[in-house]
């Protein structure tokens, strides 16, 4: 965990909304897991005030890439960079996605922007096999860089399945039949909390990044409280007991 | 360092520099120890400690606002025990001052919280927080009255021989009546301000965007108006003034002395730049090496008013 | 338009839209009107008004700070006369409510004031801003004390049939109180909020940077807390409630009605944007097409709390 | 007097601390009077929150060019401007120089980037004689551009005479025997004052642009309040009534 200054290689518009940022650290390049994230201060001014989170999307030689949304004013001046300008980060914060453990397929769920840490994610499962499921509002949602044996779902039917990424999965399911399956999971609430759900009734093991605001992102604010299945007396925090969490341990 | 002194003292307490590490926005030292050399500040003050451990409140937490934000955490806290056993251990390692901040809902759990932890050596000073709801009075605010103010000040005192902070609610006509009655009572500092009252609406859903509703405004947003506390209480009342809100740089930990503090807090900024403090000593020695101070603490209340 | 009613009623007042421009950020109207059409805004709120003329504070009267701004103007106005002979005669060509605000020294000043205005046509409402220092009790602020806000509230409607807004002061513990308070006292409405006390210090001159040593806050760094006022007051007292603090957009605007307010006032934007109220307007419409709602006016007071 | 959006066209560095901005602007560039100023936001958020004042330093068929020192945050960022970077000001603003009248010798003084006003002014004074007295802190402060038979005066002594600019002008009086001269000076409030003094006491006409802080810049917050010699009651206003006055018309 430091604070230092990344260089911006370049940002690219992979998609209306959608942009790729790749920036040059020698430092930070090759300690993140994937779940992992930064914390990055658009600008050196008070407006806006609060890092941004951001997961590592990938790191290749000495950069890192992010993928972002344009959300808010803050992710609009990220549009904005350009190579050369410095970003002060915070990394590598929380918990990244457990690769270990006993399975032999990686399936790897992701709604919208949640694909960010996958590429990431798809080379340090390797060994494993992976399959990919991706969902989105519409076609302008879905980002493929990086992934391997991708499926489709739209809400609008314009890629893929018409509907959602979670009945997409479950509709496989037979896909994974005598194999021994691990799901990483990444997207909005109302997404892991379905598959939460799907996976606890079908018995399959699953891993959740989940999203809350923050203040800090490492622990100190106390801003970004998710509640601990195991223990209702105490919350844990998702900037630094997640924000990758088993699904047996929180409660959405 | 070339001789500059950086020093402060409140009620015997020395400070090696005036910058000490808000409550709330550190934790207990540990996450941000690792951006922070803990031995470079002049103190730390700790979570607000209540008897029990606190949950805390259900998110949204938190919301960012122009240059500040609001936060209503709930007083989420490890309680006395696990504080003196799990955390004090890790910050005693450190050579700086240990300031123990304490919330309670009634006045009795603020004596009982002092009289516990006054036995640890480790502790330094208390700070009293006293914008908590008071449940016996259906949940007023502490810190809103300032015959309460004086009764937990008296209380506390009778029952530590260490130096009591007490820690003043901006969200006042006038926070130099409190300060008043603290010192009447025994207070060795007041520490201004905590945060002001601020809510945020979701136009989509037209809830708050914070779980409590109204949430506590900190940041740069707040600076003036807390370096007009300050000032208020410096014109006043005599005694040592902690300033706390929106202190970013060097530059307005000096706005704060001139306008009356001994020394100060640093809030938010901790989120935002976890190593502030060190660029912030930093500043200062040079700010006397460029105006010819020896001492820092010859600021202090040195405003010439027009 | 499409059949969406922006109107809002107080006091059977009625306004094209909940928009209005608040004292002293506006002047008389003449200037801004070359940046935004008056004819399009709800009403407009003019410079706050003495009885004799007032030359107000020396330079400096203004400094920025993190998303906001300190003022100390100190009430510079042209005095009634010099306002209606020289003032009024402009505004009166608008089709849109004119609303004089009023500051005086005394309880007399502001009957006298309103007595004399009241005679005006074109005047359509009045709103007393009550923090000013009363110079017969030494110079505390009228807008702190509850019984001289009765008090001046009652002596206002006393000599005049038009409707009456208090201006209520943020710089108090509970500001419902006041607001109840203007109500029993036949107030027609109260605005919220005017600044809050801030300051500022020069660090190598050591002098406050404003030459009255405190201005008063505004702008986008204090819309929390204003939110929070305005919220306080829908929640404790039945009073129809203009919101006024840092509002620069239509998201701005929709918080503040969910919060309670009927209408509001935008007051800092207005230096930095003149045409503001020309896009919040627009930005109005497209909520209430978004959200498929027909009359704006639905939304005040609309919040669900948790 | 309009709100406008101009395009930013170049961003040079003349000296250390000394910027020359050209933007492209066919609504305005021809609507400026020398000492006229226009009150441009650097940016969209609310940090920093007011828009800076700046005086027209000149114009050039559809481009207005600004000349400005970097002083605190918000010229820092106007140095970061590039090409196509839109800026969105108020213009023009306030009353400008007087070059009407009963003179044929015009004597600029400027001091530090009081100069900012003058290639106009020197433009807009045609047919008059010009003598353009600058005086700066070292050789570091003196940016020329645009002048006409410039004398420059340093505290430093780095260029030219050692001392200031108002003593250089003094001593070099003799130059102006039998002209019927007008003083136009723009610079630090200590050395208007000065200047003012010693031009009243000389019996010469001026005029001088002055500076003051600033929240709207067009009359309507009535924060730049300055003493008006002839009415004690009243402050005028130096956005609106200034920011240039005779020297006869007010109390520095
Ligand atoms: C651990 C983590 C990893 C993330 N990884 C990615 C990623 O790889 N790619 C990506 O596009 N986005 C990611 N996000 C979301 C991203 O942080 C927000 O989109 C971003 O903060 C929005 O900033 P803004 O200024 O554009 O929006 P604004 O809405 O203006 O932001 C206002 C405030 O809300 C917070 N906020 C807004 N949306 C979110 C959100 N979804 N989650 C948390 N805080 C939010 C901001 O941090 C800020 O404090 C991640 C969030 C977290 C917590
Ligand atoms: C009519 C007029 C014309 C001007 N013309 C020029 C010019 O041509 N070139 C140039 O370099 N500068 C000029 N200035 C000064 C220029 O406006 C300031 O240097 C600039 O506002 C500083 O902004 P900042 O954010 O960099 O500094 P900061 O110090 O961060 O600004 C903080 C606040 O103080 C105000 N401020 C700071 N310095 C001044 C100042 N000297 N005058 C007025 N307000 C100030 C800012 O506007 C802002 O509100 C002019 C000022 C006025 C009033
Ligand atoms: C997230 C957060 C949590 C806080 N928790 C506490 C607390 O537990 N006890 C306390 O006395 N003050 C608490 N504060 C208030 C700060 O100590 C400080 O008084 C306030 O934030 C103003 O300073 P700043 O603007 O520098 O943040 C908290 C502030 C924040 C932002
Ligand atoms: C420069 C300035 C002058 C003001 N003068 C007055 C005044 O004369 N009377 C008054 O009632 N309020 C006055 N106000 C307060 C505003 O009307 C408004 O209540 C306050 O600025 C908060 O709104 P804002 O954040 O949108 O500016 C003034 C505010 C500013 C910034
Ligand atoms: S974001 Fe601060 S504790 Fe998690
Ligand atoms: S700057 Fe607003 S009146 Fe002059």
């Amino acid at each position: 965990m430091i604070i230092t200054e990344i260089t911006v290689s370049s940002v690219e518009q992979l998609k209306n909304h959608i942009y790729h940022l790749k920036c040059y650290s020698p430092a930070l390049a090759n300690s993140f897991k994937a779940g992992q994230f930064l914390n990055l201060k658009v600008n050196d001014t008070t407006f806006p005030l609060l890092r941004r989170p951001f997961s590592i999307s990938d790191v290749n030689g000495d950069e890192i890439y992010l993928l972002f949304n344009v959300h808010g004013e803050g992710t609009r001046m990220l549009t904005h960079k350009v190579k050369g300008d410095l970003l002060d980060v915070l990394a590598p914060l929380g918990c990244g996605f457990n690769t270990d453990g006993d399975f032999d397929t990686a399936v790897l769920i992701g709604g919208g922007l949640g694909v960010a840490p996958f590429p990431l994610l798809t080379k340090q499962l390797q060994g494993k096999g992976i399959y990919t499921f991706l969902g989105g509002r519409s076609e302008a949602d879905i980002v493929t860089y990086g992934l391997k044996n991708v499926f489709v779902s739209t809400d609008d039917g314009s890629l893929g399945e018409k509907g959602t990424v979670v009945k997409l999965f479950l509709e496989n399911l037979d896909k994974f039949e005598g194999k021994k399956i691990k799901v990483f999971a990444c997207g909005p609430t109302p997404m892991l909390k379905a598959l939460q759900a799907a996976l606890l009734q079908n018995n399959i093991d699953g891993e959740i990044s989940t999203e809350c605001a923050m203040a800090c992102g490492f622990g100190i604010c106390q801003g970004c409280p998710i509640e601990d299945k195991n223990n209702s007396s105490k919350y844990l925090l998702v900037c630094k007991d997640g924000p990758v969490f088993n699904i047996k341990d929180v409660i959405l | 360092m070339n001789g500059i002194d950086l020093s402060v003292e409140i009620a015997g307490l020395k400070f090696k520099n005036p910058i000490l590490l808000a409550s709330g926005t550190v934790g207990y030292g540990y996450e941000i120890s690792q951006f922070l050399d803990l031995n470079k500040i002049g103190g730390i003050v700790t979570k607000s400690i209540s008897l029990k451990p606190r949950k805390g409140n259900p998110p949204q937490r938190i919301v960012e606002t122009a240059s500040g934000m609001l936060n209503a955490i709930g007083l989420a806290n490890v309680g006395v025990e696990e504080f003196l056993k799990d955390k004090i251990p890790f910050l005693k390692q450190y050579d700086t001052n240990i300031i123990c901040n304490i919330a309670a809902s009634t006045i009795e759990e603020y004596v009982e919280c002092v009289k516990i932890l006054t036995t640890e050596d480790a502790i330094h000073a208390f700070e009293i927080n006293v914008s908590c709801p008071n449940v016996k009075e259906g949940g007023l605010i502490f810190g809103n009255d300032p015959d309460q103010v004086s009764t937990i000040t008296a209380a506390v005192k009778a029952v530590t021989s260490k130096p009591v902070f007490i820690k003043l609610s901006p969200n006042t006509a006038r926070i130099a009546d409190f300060a008043i009655r603290a010192k009447e009572n025994g207070a060795d500092a007041v520490s201004a301000i905590n945060t002001l009252v601020g809510t945020a609406f979701n136009i989509w859903t037209r809830k708050p965007k914070i779980h409590n509703v109204t949430g506590g405004l900190s940041g740069p947003a707040i600076k003036p108006v807390a370096l007009a506390k300050v000032l208020e209480i410096s014109r006043n009342c005599d005694i040592p003034i902690i300033g706390i809100g929106g202190i970013s740089n060097s530059d307005d930990v000096l706005e704060f002395m001139i306008a009356g503090a001994t020394a100060i807090q640093l809030g938010t900024i901790n989120f935002v730049q976890p190593d502030a403090a060190t660029k912030i000593v930093n500043g200062l020695i040079n700010y006397c090496e460029t105006m010819k101070i020896n001492k820092l603490r010859s600021l202090t209340a040195s405003y010439e008013l027009n």
